[in-house]
């Protein structure tokens, strides 16, 4: 096991040398990416680039939980997945991609949808969590589950030319439920598939997410927290926004909640929302 | 009062489809100042030109939408008492829950 | 020939679907892609997002140069190189994966070095010129041959924790000449193999330019035309800057200027800035 | 007069690494403004503390470096002549050539 220790191997010197390189960066924040672990929820727009660079750079132990399959309409922004996977889960192409550019490291694959049932369990095993997932019930569980647990949560979201990202739950900082108490009416909660996105729009948020996960398990920098940005990439403007702090009413993390393990399992995100947790694919009718 | 009111992850549909709206807006007489109440009344009546609960709830943003004073998040500015100063940009941004 | 017409095929409307739902982009902006052609020069770190998203989106046709082998300790950030390419050309290895995600657009390789003796032959070919490159003599001569073929440019380049990104040379706007005249001191010059980067930040950048050459190609929304994008990753922070507009005295493209595509052959671009076009790689003392 | 001077793309290394000074600059007496071109001469004792020849040359900035004055080219604000305000953000950045 000593490939995850202090000790970094000559092989691994040389793969990793333009991050040892950097004076705020170097052997120490190297070592601490190869022995972290990060799991990525949903393996499609914002979490094809949030692999590939989390591999890349190093991150020893990366997981994966996705239950779709690769389909031709994924393609124009899922950059992790190549033609010949289309029909196979996104897991399994997923991991395939982030071995070849990296075989040094653990990819470990869940190829299910993350439910109540499951989730404790799956992310008890990681340090930090990266939500690249495309609902509203998701982000609530995930960020639900994130506070049951005391993990930080980079969280990403782009739909049409927009994007939006910021880290929850990190040092003391608010979770999704502090900002968002109340959960949309369904009618405002549009997905990619209904709605449709311009590729690299989550091609930017999953590197800025990966970006925050990297900071946050390389203890370097400052990471998005009690900042929202706001990416219009059409117009080509970028804002970086000062966000609200951890509610004291926050019904998940505040003063006085009671919200427990044995609740986050019992809660009903898909009433919650109402909406469901793994939309059914919508049919096109334009073939 | 000359304001920047800008609307973003697609609440800009509710309004013509026009994200950035440079708008003059007159105060009530008598008031002294212009508050974020006062301003939501004013869109609502001048801006948004469908589906108004698609933006607002009561008096004030419906769920999922954040409102933002020179870039900062109303509820740490006081919310609906929040007050206006001439030449302020205030955000209304849906979030998003895409990817 | 038809694949590349305005009539769109109902595997291409598979395909592209989640970006012709969007009113803003739909079938028209599509056909245009499909369409266009895009230069990337360089495949190395900002090269490999840049190119992953413009194959996906649908580029008809896209040219990769780049003189360079895939090299162990470019793996960190260069993520459209497999480990099973090192040693091998890197545009072999682009082209293949750019292949792989999008197989119906054309890729064209350039094994070479870009010089001034295949630079005017070579960019004639192109719509749109990306600048995926990490030195300053191929800067000045790219955005110089932009100049005088009267080609758009956007231009990103990445060092340690920090980005920067504009287009040059774009509807009137400045080019590379217009903002720095004279070329900065050698010692100004830093590489990211001398001095490091952290391999997400040509990531962003690299996604980015993606983004800037689509809006250009598509004829959607507003380039970063006289304006530049300015990151810092490791404090996030983003700042979008005004610049100076196209300068009357530049050299290049400025009013009175005699620049023509004989004196680009004859300009000595390594002289110059004093530094080499195609930098000998460093040889890591680490090992 | 209260001003915010920042630096990137390297030049942070010839201040200690330090990005961004807060820092109050005293007016030259009977000067009634200050210009960039006091500014400079003012970080160039104050601010720079090695290789200053890696941030100007002569009474300017070197080749390579870009002047911001609130988020704007100082080639449009007048160069070394534009006048500063309290609270003015004034940024240094070095082009960056890697990829
Ligand atoms: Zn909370
Ligand atoms: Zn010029």
């Amino acid at each position: 096991d000593s490939g995850y220790g202090h000790d970094l191997s000559p092989q691994m010197i040389y793969r990793y040398s333009r991050q040892l390189l950097l004076p705020s960066f170097g052997v120490q924040a190297q070592s601490k990416l190869l022995k972290s672990s990060i799991l990525v929820v949903g393996a499609g727009g914002l979490g094809s680039p949030a692999l590939l660079y989390l591999a890349a750079c190093g991150v020893g132990h990366l997981g994966i939980i996705d239950h779709d399959v690769v389909e031709l309409n994924n393609m124009h922004r899922q950059i992790i997945h190549t033609e010949r996977f289309i029909g196979q889960p996104k897991v399994r192409s997923a991991a395939a991609a982030c071995r070849s550019i990296n075989s040094t490291i653990q990819v470990v694959e869940y190829q299910e949808p993350l439910r109540t049932s499951n989730a404790l369990e799956i992310m008890s095993k990681y340090d930090i969590i990266v939500d690249a997932t495309d609902n509203a019930p998701s982000r609530y569980m995930i960020s639900d589950c994130c506070v049951v647990l005391g993990k930080p949560l980079v969280s990403g979201a782009a739909l049409g030319f927009e994007g939006q990202l910021t880290v929850y739950n990190y040092n003391g900082g608010p979770c999704y439920r502090c900002l968002f108490p109340t959960p949309p009416p369904t009618t405002a909660c549009q997905r990619c598939s209904d709605s449709g996105v311009l590729g690299v729009v989550p091609g930017i948020i999953g590197c800025l997410q990966a970006l925050e996960a990297i900071k946050i398990a390389g203890e370097v920098g400052e990471p998005l927290s009690g900042r929202m940005l706001l990416l219009d990439s059409l117009s080509g403007r970028i804002r970086i926004v000062k966000i609200r702090g951890r509610s004291l009413q926050c019904v998940a993390c505040g003063e006085n909640t009671t919200f427990s393990k044995l609740q986050f399992r019992e809660f009903d995100y898909e009433n919650f929302t109402q909406s469901p947790l793994t939309p059914s694919p919508l049919k096109l009718n334009l073939l | 009062m000359q304001l920047t009111v800008e609307f973003g992850g697609g609440l800009e549909l509710l309004c013509n489809s026009v994200k950035i709206h440079n708008v003059n807006v007159e105060l009530q007489k008598a008031a002294e100042k212009l508050t974020m109440k006062d301003l939501l009344a004013w869109i609502r009546t001048n801006l948004i030109k469908e589906r108004p609960e698609m933006f607002m709830k009561g008096d004030s943003v419906r769920p999922g939408v954040l409102a933002l004073v020179n870039d900062c998040d109303w509820e740490l500015t006081g919310q609906l008492d929040t007050t206006l100063e001439e030449k302020d940009v205030v955000v209304f941004i849906s979030t998003l829950h895409g990817g």
